[in-house]
């Protein structure tokens, strides 16, 4: 049983990207869109690490349309970080056993 | 696909500031009546949700708290709470309202169990549907 | 249409931000339209909390801005979608259709709902939950 | 009424969120309450983003629930307050008064303004900043 | 010229009491009011050594009604907040030169 | 009491997840018409609304970034930008659109200017309004 966990929040001024990490499970794949999308970044933020620090075991994705409206170059994103678009988001859907939000 | 689910209803907003633990809490009613297997997690904020003496005559606007203890009878006997969002806010289980369960030798236990944040991970991965407010 | 092999999911979505003030109604809107574009089904669409001021047909938004509302009744005319909107949620708010407006006394021509939204029970998520293969959850 | 020794304060009060999602029309409510039990003057309330969700006549709240529409409406009748919603923000929302719905073709009877309120410009806002001796803004 | 801070989210979760703080200068007063009043809880909790910190220099007050919804007694509060009613919250409103929400 | 005062507009939150950020600017459009002392302060989250190359087509929704190197027209000219909120996400100056308003010489300059929190502080406490959105 794997799950799709949904981010929405900066992680900038909100703790629901940390606890979704903290909460994510081997498997599992974690999707920033709306705001989250603020912390993939690159750079020597505390968001970046983090994602850095969940990748080995959780894969990071984030909406490739709410990245542009954020002025958010697709080159300029973490390492590792895989950039979807809403069909995208329809498939990592449909590929996990359920979707949990962290609002 | 069987008519029967694991649903899980994740508290993650304190109480009375947003409506959103109130009307989670309306869905809980009414979707006991759907015969699932039905918990609560009460992580980050949300454990704010269970704090006892909660008295909102002051801010004029309805108290949902007791509703909580009222869970029992809707068959509603699984609440778990993470300890590590209680200690971070500096709560502890005594600090939380009491909410119990008759059992099947019709004593009344706690329907709220502690669980630390691996336990709760693996609580929510073995879901079948996740209700977040 | 993309081929799904044969791989067709059953979604429920759930809505539980209005329109234009949070990004949420916009975001579901988005994914329910890609899936349907996918060939996949949506079992419904359920609107609760500040989710029910999306069924609004009073709204009149600027000329060079999407119309939420519009957009919503349009996909659902389109792909036969059921849109529920919460019955205690929208009393809540100020949601209602010509049944409710009646029931409230609220005078004639006084029901709001847009075109495509029903008002129903919250029994309506919960089904969706279990008929459904995923629910996804957009809101604030 | 307490003395206040002539140090009566004018207040404008800004409500940027819609009833019962948000505390912030509560919390604005009791605050412009307060300040007039006191013996201040309210110069303005004005309803802002989802704010103008509080002037819908059209919600029907339990019978255990406050109804916070009426609540406004009974203070400002009490007060005479000069309670403003945005016409922009109304727009977007679906807030209407008998003008308004005609204008956009909305129906008879499709006007939802509550008795109290009024839809005006948010020059009335930068004139409530201006003419007010302390402006207090409830959001979220 | 004086300002009133007011805070409405927890601290536990967002970052507006920090940033209130942060931004105070001597003399201010700050009012934690709505879900704010969380960080109020005498503890060892990061909000309360937040409040402690900033202290000698702000007032900080808290709103007596949503101390009570929240299920904090009067004297479980960190010391030195000083506990209002709405009409403490006018008269501080009153008191200072301006009010600034962090929404 | 004068009926000119110093507004501050305080922008805290991200642009396109919430309106607050396009409905502020709306106000201070129409603001612009009364002839006050106004400034924006951009800090926390805020920061991100000034960011350069924001395209919203994919979203659905209306690109109202433009409307910020417009203020100069409307004479608003005094944006302040938190160094320190820009550091914590990573942005620096480079990142932000360019704000520029003409001066008495008929110049173009710019109308951002960075400032550290304690000077943002004493730029918040010499004003007369604030609002937040």
């Amino acid at each position: 049983m794997s799950t799709l966990h949904t981010v929405n929040k900066s992680p900038f001024e909100r703790g629901s990207l940390a606890s979704a990490l903290a909460h994510a499970l081997p498997g599992d794949a974690v999707l920033l869109i709306e705001d989250a999308v603020v912390g993939v970044r690159a750079g020597e933020t505390a968001a970046a690490q983090a994602l850095k620090a969940a990748m080995p075991g959780c894969a990071i994705h984030v909406l490739g349309p709410d990245l542009a409206a954020r002025g958010i170059a697709a080159d300029g994103v973490v390492d590792g970080v895989t950039i979807v678009d809403y069909g995208g988001f329809v498939d990592l859907a449909a590929a996990h056993d359920k979707v949990q939000a962290w609002l | 696909m069987s008519d029967s689910k694991r649903f899980l209803y994740v508290n993650r907003k304190a109480p009375h500031g947003t409506v959103y633990a109130l009307e989670s809490l309306e869905v809980v009613l009414i979707g006991a009546a759907f015969e699932q297997d039905v918990s609560l997690a009460f992580l980050d904020d949300g454990v704010f949700q269970l704090v006892k003496r909660q008295v909102t005559t002051g801010i004029g606007v309805k108290n949902f708290a007791p509703t909580y203890r009222a869970l029992g009878d809707y068959d509603v006997k699984k609440l778990f709470v993470e300890r590590e969002s209680l200690e971070e806010r500096g709560l502890t289980e005594d600090d939380l309202m009491e909410v119990t369960h008759e059992n099947d030798d019709e004593e009344d236990v706690s329907s709220i169990e502690i669980v630390d944040r691996a336990r709760m991970a693996e609580i929510m991965a073995a879901q079948d549907v996740v209700l977040s407010f | 249409m993309e081929d799904l092999g044969g791989l067709v999911v059953k979604f429920a979505v759930v809505v539980n931000e209005g329109p234009y003030t949070h990004q949420a109604s916009d975001t579901a809107y988005q994914f329910t339209k890609s899936a349907l574009d996918k060939g996949h089904e949506i079992f419904r669409v359920f609107f609760y909390h500040d989710g029910v001021n999306n069924a609004t047909r009073l709204t009149v938004p600027p000329q060079d801005e999407r119309n939420v509302q519009k957009n919503w009744s349009e996909l659902a005319e389109k792909h036969s979608l059921d849109m529920v909107v919460c019955i205690a949620a929208a009393q809540r708010r100020g949601i209602l259709d010509a049944d409710e407006a009646k029931r409230h006394g609220k005078g004639d021509g006084s029901a709001n709902i847009a075109p495509g939204f029903r008002i129903s029970g919250l029994g309506q998520l919960i089904e969706a939950g279990i008929q459904a293969d995923r629910l996804v959850v957009f809101g604030d």
